[in-house]
């Protein structure tokens, strides 16, 4: 029967989706498209939510931001689950193969002191960073409305957990395998001069209700702390001798160059929206009012800490010129930004 | 070196990356963890239900995916969906696309909120994991059955349909109870009651009946999404035992929402017990077969025993679940027959030997109360009718579902409940969903019941055609009778015997 | 029902390749184990508790295994995960 | 019992007589009859005569089942109680609730 059948010639008589048809045309859809445009229930919801009685199920109002159509919006990497995954379990291979390099080659111990010290007080304690960056973006992930913008939210959160998890493997590493360094890490996380601007923001992102305005003030920090920490001392890491530290950072500056692509687009999206782009601009530049300063003080304090610790003679300057960058940026897809750029 | 064990390295990699704020008011920053009445005590008690890091998971995961896509590439590219049992199974697959795929998705977001706002690291991590496990049984599902669409009515316009559609409400309206609901009474209804208690009732007789009929692509994700479902499964057991360990006030509150989610559920898998008994070509197993084995030997013999140390009794309303089992997937599919004008599925008579299979399955009833049901819509069909429901029925205020349970024990009698509440009358199928209703009568008066939307004027029009319109529903193509179907039609074109080879490939 | 009732925990299987070392593992660790073949599944019951040992599987698969890689094979279960650590997991009723 | 939540949670019933105008809704259960898997629900004006309620809306949805008669109805009652429905009472007069139940037998 099977050979029968393989004789004949079965014309599909639908390309795909009724409502992929009506938004790209009657035509085959790609895997992205099926998995990623109107998903999510949109209307005639039973209950109001016993813990927001204020809202429905799935709101359009839980930011300010808004999206005449939430599908105007499409991950420039084009992530559904699949390639999400396979996309990570890579990064997370190659990482692990650098991290046994390393412990190879004991390139850790072989850092010069005031490296690592660099990691151990300054970048393994942002494993506590990236855990509250992993709440404030899987908030997103809850409450954005529409699959094309929930959907990358949740794999940030994921990758915030897996930075997360990969700098207390570093942390691990450095101690043979035990729990001193994170311990200590946490301390500094909790005590460190240095690092309080940083954990008193992030906490206050966390109470923030409107999802969308910790994402971006999120990604205030994200841009300039990137660029300060995996770009710029990477970059003096391979003048210093500091061999281990080079190889560690190119992951996370790796990453984050992926990362911030969507959440870029997004914004742009949010400010050339035909209906409410003029009030987006407007609420974006009231976010960045109110946080922009706070992110780039919380990076510029953590690069005086490595200066004055590490006798790092770059590390102000870099935080500044990486404040000033991420304002043009910014100001390029639509935020404007007037406090806290250095002059 | 001394190496970590398992369980040393996954609490630094998961919980010890948690603080405890101190510029802001911890309180804030977990404002939902208090209102339902839950006490939690000691978060750092919460037992890890599996130790997977990012890592692990993505590479297992990976790996997984790998297999599934090149399954379903296989299946689609050999034009697999010509060789499953007979088109008549399209149908289970249509019910599947509309109303369960809709759920992993919403298990998907909500899973997001209690991954955010759960104060114990512990059991953020686990609901972070099964948050993107669910998208990913979402888009697989999606995926999958993508190659059924092209060839099949029913599949294409799921998503809207399950936000407009009367039967669909039915899971909707079940997800977004729970979703509606705070964070320990969803754990409870969607992780315990739904993943543990009651899942192996919705995927087991889906998955085999995909294996058994024939489709090796449903069948792969469907066995693919359960790998990820055992996980879900140990977080649901341990949820529960958290709870009632933390404290003994928080008993009661838990026995209610069992005895609440257990109902609920059961209804829903009504849906399932139609399709298992009455849309699969090829029987796996009776609904009833399933039932005992699944909810009776496992759960109520096994788990329940467990849970009697902490206090906790089976569901109320358990024992008249075990009696419907004789009736009950007869009571749902009739309805779906005589309603599938109004649906996106095809419904048929049963064939002679089906028929035989439903009698030998159910010798208390079917014979007597419902053999003579489908001889006479047989008989109208040999006619040049076929029996339809010209009308629109009565729904529960609860689960939604026509009203087309009966008393216990007597599959003749319609049962009929109502409650008053604020002046206002209220119907019910059963005991189980009026007492739902009336320990939350105001969360059950919003329910957006389809037939009555219809009379307000809320679905496109007045008429059938206006309101199939407005579902997206192909009308003559998607809906009524299997055997005058464009499906029928196509899978007969497709199998009649070749007179001549076509083409080479 | 019989009133001396069985509290059966059990796994179910993918009934695939990998999996029939799987289940000639736990034959091995559990000698009072039930196997039954449904289609697309193979169901493994016992009356007392089913121990999936990592020694074992690596004897069967001829390789190192992971007692993660469980996850890979496993569709359903009944019964309470009470270990999963590197060397086995246990699957018991606990009270 | 009330619901547990976050601030207040009163919501009108979707349902509520005021949204049907002048009419209501009525729900008819053809009680020894399986082939209906439900009773029926419509949409009546409050005024209705008994007797237009029953060619207009009831018999042609009785006539689902082809060994229907219009003539056969008898056993009337009211959400459990027997009545004698009359030609000329309307829905309201009969004591008809919105969502209320009619059985008969045939």
């Amino acid at each position: 029967m099977g050979y029968e059948l393989r004789t004949k010639v079965v014309d599909p008589k639908r390309n795909t989706f009724t409502y992929l048809v009506e938004r790209f045309g009657d035509k085959p859809a790609s895997r992205y498209q099926e998995a990623s445009f109107n998903i999510q229930p949109v209307e005639n919801f039973h209950y109001r939510p016993t813990w927001d009685p204020a809202h429905a199920i799935y709101d359009a109002d839980y930011t300010a931001l808004k999206l005449t159509d939430p599908y105007s919006y499409t991950d420039p990497r084009q992530y559904y689950y699949t390639p999400y995954v396979a996309n990570a379990a890579e990064r997370y291979e190659s990482f692990a193969q650098t991290l046994k390099y390393i412990e190879e080659r004991r390139l850790l111990d072989r850092l010069p002191e005031n490296w690592h010290l660099v990691v151990t007080d300054f970048v393994i304690p942002l494993r506590h960073y990236e855990s509250g960056a992993q709440l404030i973006s899987v908030n997103a992930s809850r409450f954005a409305f529409g699959t094309t913008v929930e959907q990358p939210a949740c794999f940030a959160a994921f990758d915030r957990i897996g930075n997360a998890q990969l700098l207390s493997l570093v942390g691990l590493s450095i101690a043979g395998g035990a729990s001193e360094t994170l311990t200590e890490a946490k301390k500094n996380w909790l005590y460190s001069a240095a690092l309080q601007p940083l954990r008193r923001m992030i906490e206050e992102l966390l109470v923030e209700r409107d999802w969308a305005v910790a994402l971006i003030a999120l990604d205030f920090i994200d841009s300039q702390l990137y660029q300060l920490l995996y770009a710029h001392l990477d970059d003096r890491a391979l003048y210093k001798g500091a061999g281990a530290y080079s190889l560690l950072a190119r992951h996370f500056n790796d990453w984050y160059g992926g990362h911030k692509k969507w959440l870029r687009a997004l914004v742009k999206a949010w400010a050339n929206d035909p209906d409410h782009g003029d009030a987006n601009r407007t609420v974006m530049a009231a976010i960045a009012d109110r946080w922009y300063p706070r992110a780039s003080e919380a990076v510029r304090t953590i690069a005086a800490g490595v200066a004055e610790q590490a006798g790092s003679t770059s590390a102000l300057a870099a935080a500044d010129r990486s404040a000033a960058e991420t304002a043009g940026e910014l100001g390029k897809i639509g935020i404007t930004v007037t406090e806290g750029v250095p002059v | 070196m001394a190496k970590l064990s398992m369980k040393e390295r996954y609490s630094l990699l998961t919980r010890d990356l948690d603080w405890t704020p101190t510029y802001v008011d911890p309180k804030d920053v977990y404002p939902y963890t208090r209102y339902e009445g839950i006490k939690i005590h000691d978060w750092d008690a919460w037992e890890d239900p599996f130790r997977l890091t990012i890592d692990s998971y993505c590479k297992y995961q990976a790996e997984k995916d790998k297999k599934l896509y090149a399954v379903i590439d296989g299946f689609a590219q050999g034009q697999g969906h010509l060789s499953v049992a007979d088109a008549r199974y399209f149908n289970s697959l249509k019910l599947f696309l509309q109303g369960v795929t809709p759920l992993e998705y919403a298990a998907h977001r909500h899973f997001a909120y209690l991954a955010r706002h759960l104060d114990g690291p512990g059991a953020r991590f686990a609901a972070l994991c099964q948050s993107i496990d669910e998208l990913r049984h979402c888009q697989t599902e999606i995926h999958t059955l993508s190659q059924f669409n092209k060839y099949y009515g029913g599949f294409h316009d799921w998503s809207r349909m399950h936000d407009r559609v009367w039967y669909l409400s039915v899971p909707k309206s079940f997800f977004d109870d729970g979703i509606s609901a705070g964070p320990f009474e969803f754990l409870t209804a969607i992780s315990f009651s739904f993943e543990y208690f009651l899942t192996n009732l919705l995927f087991v007789p889906f998955m085999s009946g995909a294996s058994f009929n024939g489709d090796l692509a449903t069948m792969t994700f469907g066995f693919s999404a359960q790998s990820d479902e055992s996980r879900h499964m140990t977080l649901g057991l341990e949820v529960i035992k958290f709870m009632l360990e933390q404290d003994e006030g928080n008993v009661p509150i838990i026995q209610d929402w069992i005895d609440k989610w257990f109902w609920r559920g059961y209804r829903l898998l009504g849906l399932v017990a139609g399709m298992m008994d009455y849309m699969l070509p090829k029987k796996v197993m009776s609904w009833k077969e399933a039932f005992e084995l699944y909810l009776e030997e496992q759960m109520l013999n096994g788990l329940f025993p467990d849970l009697e140390f902490y206090g906790v009794r089976p569901p109320r309303h358990v024992e008249q679940a075990i009696i419907e089992k004789e009736y009950v997937s007869h009571q749902v599919y009739w309805i779906l027959y005589q309603f599938s004008f109004a649906a996106a599925f095809n419904t048929t008579v049963p064939t002679d030997e089906e028929l035989d299979w439903l009698s030998a399955s159910y010798p208390e009833t079917f014979d007597r109360y419902y053999r003579p049901l489908w001889e006479k819509a047989r008989r109208i069909q040999d006619g040049g009718g076929r029996f339809f429901f010209q009308g629109l029925p009565q729904l529960c205020q609860t689960c939604q579902i026509p009203m087309g349970f009966t008393e216990p024990g007597n599959p003749a009698e319609i049962a009929q409940r109502h409650s008053e509440y604020k002046g206002e009358r209220f119907n019910f199928c059963s005991d189980g969903c009026q007492w739902i209703f009336d320990r939350e009568p105001e969360k059950y008066v919003q329910a957006w019941l389809p037939v009555h939307q219809i009379y307000q004027g809320n679905c496109g029009g007045a008429t059938v055609p206006e309101v199939l319109d407005w579902y997206g529903i192909e009308q003559g193509s998607d809906n009524l009778e299997y055997l005058t179907s464009p499906d029928k039609a196509s899978w007969d074109e497709w199998h009649a015997p070749a007179a001549l080879p076509g083409g080479g490939k | 029902m019989s009133t001396a009732k069985t509290r059966w925990v059990g796994v179910d299987l993918q009934d695939s390749d990998d999996t029939r070392m799987l289940v000639e593992a736990m034959e091995v660790d559990n000698p009072d184990v039930t196997v039954r073949h449904m289609p697309g599944i193979v169901k493994l019951q016992s009356a007392t508790e089913l121990v999936i040992k990592r020694e074992t599987v690596e004897e069967k698969v001829g390789r190192p295994w992971e007692t993660h890689e469980f996850q890979m094979n496993i569709v359903s279960y009944a019964g309470n995960i009470s270990e999963w650590d590197d060397d086995q997991i246990v699957i018991k009723w606990e009270h | 019992m009330a619901v547990n939540a976050l601030g207040p949670y009163d919501f009108p019933s979707a349902d509520r007589q005021e949204n049907f105008g002048d009419d209501m809704l009525v729900h008819v259960l053809w009680a020894n009859n399986m082939m209906f898997c439900s009773a029926a629900c419509f949409r009546a004006p409050r005024a209705m005569p008994w007797e237009d309620f029953k060619a207009q809306l009831m018999d042609p949805w009785a006539a689902s089942d082809p060994d229907y008669e219009p003539s056969a109805p008898k056993g009337w009652a009211l959400d459990g109680k027997p009545f004698n429905p009359e030609p000329g009472q309307s829905l309201a007069e009969l004591g008809v609730v919105h969502k209320g139940l009619i059985t008969f037998e045939a």
